[in-house]
Formats: structure tokens, C-alpha cells, sequence
């Protein structure tokens, strides 16, 4: 089955894409494509403890099995807004 | 109101998009890109979003603040690409017959938008660029099911 | 800026008032008058002041809220006169580095306003008409020496 | 001595007057200046409990000893700002 993967920000960048359309095996959960991802663009590899997943656009866990035609966004740490609650935070 | 926009934002638009007649209380945020951040000099502020689904999360976020405060309104908004120094990045207002509700849940709805709405912040600065966010080993935004590690 | 005044009130002057180039983060609050209070519809709001006190009380709010929180800019404005339905009658800005001292100054400083600035409201509703305060059998602004009874 | 008294809002309406000059013995107190002004304007009389005083534009307390020209301001319970904390409050 295939799934769009959508790449934002930092993972954007380190894989040098935007979207890409994805075959996995049925029955591959968020972490198998993880994996295939990693396979596929090596530079995304060490964000693997901080990448999150959403699926459809809802956050997801790992071991969320994947369906034909899934829109999955890697998404790194988020960091919108503004304005500190501490002197070494953003903004 | 929730919108994601690559224009500037105007504090009045949020403030009327919370107004209504049993509102005595109106709370809102503007937060703003400010010169410096870590020791650096941060010569320009650059925003991405997922747009539909940082629109979606909003929406909860509004959700959620309706459920636990009496609010009348809530209405937030983020802008994206590239942000001058100095101007809003994210506006957010929140109108309620008492003001405690006003406060909490305007104050609520922005810690609640850094942990949790897909927008990420880059720093151009003298010698680099950094995304805000991926260079600390952050983990998922908490308040959500964590991945299985 | 600490302001009374009988004309309406600016948002958008009070948040140039506060702004700050070290200022990520600015909290607002717009208190509006409302057509019904305690069951009664109110036809019109009508605030006086003391005037040179009551800026001289705001001021020190001010500077207790900048003792307090680590603030940029706090400013204060109340409208006296008639005050339409619907209209802001007070509105405070404060500005900060970081987000929760501009909430708490913002919070304080109405919840102090409403307890030691010598300001009153009279609402006239169909039958009548009442100072606000006066006629429950209220005492001294709390947070003062008391006189003594 | 004399001193300036200025009425506020209720007491205002209550007083028929905004302002008016009182002469006061040496050594009176602003307890004392209340007292000859519920002489004067009986209706100001049931407000004792609640009216708080001003001298010189600082809060004081009822036993402050007044000055030859102080201004002296009678403060019924304040109600500025707006939107009450719970719904039996003002707005």
C-alpha cells in the first residue's frame, strides 16, 4: 500500500523534500515507515527520538498500523508562538 | 477565529472576532519576535507551519479552554513566513463575563500552542540558522500519547 | 502612561505604549460595559473619578507590579463619563520578556484597579439608578490600612 | 484651621455638594471632620461604615490628624473597571 509522507521544517530539510509518496508492506505500523524513511534518507536518522507522527493530521503512536492512501507528517519538535517562560527557551 | 496567515496580524480583528454583548472581559496575547534569543543576534524570524493540521489543533485548543472556563469566545492566530522583528507572530484573545476565565484561558491557549500546534520557528542569525526546537533532543509534545520508545 | 479620560479608549495605544524591543510578549485586558448586571438591564454606564488620585493609585500599581514581575512596560487607561454599551471603560497593557509575568502584571493590576482606584460607576436601569458599591455595605479597599471602626 | 473637603459619587448626591471648605479645631482628626460633616449634611450619615478618606490624595486611616489646608476626599467603595470575579459582582 502506498502513504504520502509530508516532511516539515528541520526534517524538510535534512531530507531534501517536501512530500513523498511511500510504499510499505500491509499491516506496517508508523515505525515501519520510520524505518523505511530512514533507509531511504539517512540525514533524517538522528531525529528518530524527536520526530512525533500524525496521521491524518492527529498525533499518533509509533505503533499505529498505516491504511492505503494515509497522509503521515513527520513532525519535529514544535516550536511556534513566542516569548520564553525561562531565559534559555526560544524567544 | 483561528488562522494561520502569512500577512501581518491585527490585534483589532482578533479582539472583534471575540466581542459579544455579554462579554465584559476581554484577555488577549501578542507575542513578538524580539532581536535576541540565547546570546544571539537574530536578524530575521522565519515561521512554517502544517497548516490544516495546526488549524485543527487550535481548534482543540479552543475546545478544550471552552470546556474548562466560561468563555464566550476564543480566537487565535499565527502568522507564517517570514516575520520582521518586532512584529506579532501570534495573536491570541479570549472574552468571558468575568475575568478569570478570560485570563486563564488566553494563558492556557498560548502555553497549550508551543507544546502542541505543528509551527516551527528558524533563526537566521550572524554565521547560521537553526530550526527552534530540533536542537535539543525534545520529545513529543507533551499532553499527547507519547510514541512508544 | 496611566491615563483617565473621557473620550474612548485605544487598544492599540496602550499596546504602542508598552511596546519594547527586548518584549516578546505583551498581555492585554479590555473591560467592557455590559446591558444587563444582576438581573437588571442597564440602559447606561456612567464612571467617575478623583481624578489626580486616581492616576497617582494607578502609578503605584505600576510600580508594585514592577517590583513583582520582571516587566517591561505596564500601562493603565479608564474611561469616566457616559460609557456606551459595549464600550471598554478600562484597559491595561504589560509587556515582558517572558510571557507569564505579562499575564500576572496584566491580572493584578485590573484586580487592584478594582479595589483601591478611586473611581465609581453608576448604572441607570428602567426604575432607577445606583452607585455601584454603595449599596452594599462595602468597606475600606482591602490591601490598605483600614480606618478605624 | 480649615480644610478642603471634596465628595465623591454617592456621597456627592447624598452631600447636594461636591466641595466645601470646613474649619476644624487644631488636633482634629479626620474622625472628627466626619463627625461635623454629618452635622452638616445628615444624609452622608449612613455611609460611616463604608466611606474611606483621603488626605492629600493618600489613603489614611480615621485617627490621621488633619492640617491647616489639607485637602481632605470622601471615598465611597470604589467600582471602577468592569467584569465582576463572580455574578452577583458590578459587570
Amino acid at each position: 500500500m502506498k502513504v504520502q509522507v509530508l516532511f516539515f521544517a528541520s526534517l524538510r530539510e535534512l531530507a531534501g523534500t517536501h512530500a513523498s509518496q511511500i510504499v510499505v508492506e500491509d499491516g506496517a505500523t508508523v515505525a515501519d515507515l520510520w524505518g523505511v524513511l530512514c533507509a531511504r534518507h539517512p540525514a533524517v536518522e538522528p531525529m528518530s527520538t524527536s520526530v512525533s507522527f500524525a496521521v491524518n493530521q492527529e498525533y499518533t503512536d509509533r505503533d499505529h498500523p498505516l491504511a492505503d492512501g494515509d497522509e503521515v507528517a513527520l513532525i519535529p519538535p514544535v516550536s511556534g508562538g513566542c516569548c520564553a517562560e525561562a531565559d534559555t527557551d526560544a524567544c | 477565529m483561528f488562522d494561520i496567515r502569512k500577512t501581518p496580524l491585527d490585534l483589532d480583528e482578533l479582539v472583534t472576532a471575540v466581542s459579544d454583548p455579554e462579554a465584559g472581559a476581554i484577555a488577549t496575547f501578542i507575542g513578538t519576535t524580539r532581536n535576541h534569543n540565547d546570546g544571539r543576534i537574530v536578524s530575521t524570524l522565519e515561521y512554517e507551519a502544517y497548516p490544516e493540521m495546526a488549524i485543527a489543533e487550535m481548534r482543540k485548543i479552543g475546545d478544550i479552554a471552552r470546556e474548562r472556563w466560561s468563555l464566550k469566545k476564543i480566537a487565535i492566530a499565527h502568522r507564517i513566513g517570514l516575520v520582521p522583528i518586532g512584529e506579532a507572530s501570534v495573536i491570541i484573545a479570549a472574552s468571558s463575563a468575568h475575568r478569570v476565565a478570560a485570563f486563564e484561558a488566553c494563558h492556557f491557549a498560548i502555553d497549550r500552542l508551543k507544546e502542541v500546534v505543528p509551527i516551527w520557528k528558524k533563526e537566521h542569525f550572524d554565521g547560521g540558522e537553526v530550526w527552534i526546537g530540533s536542537q535539543k533532543g525534545a520529545a513529543f509534545p507533551a499532553g499527547q500519547d507519547g510514541p512508544s520508545r
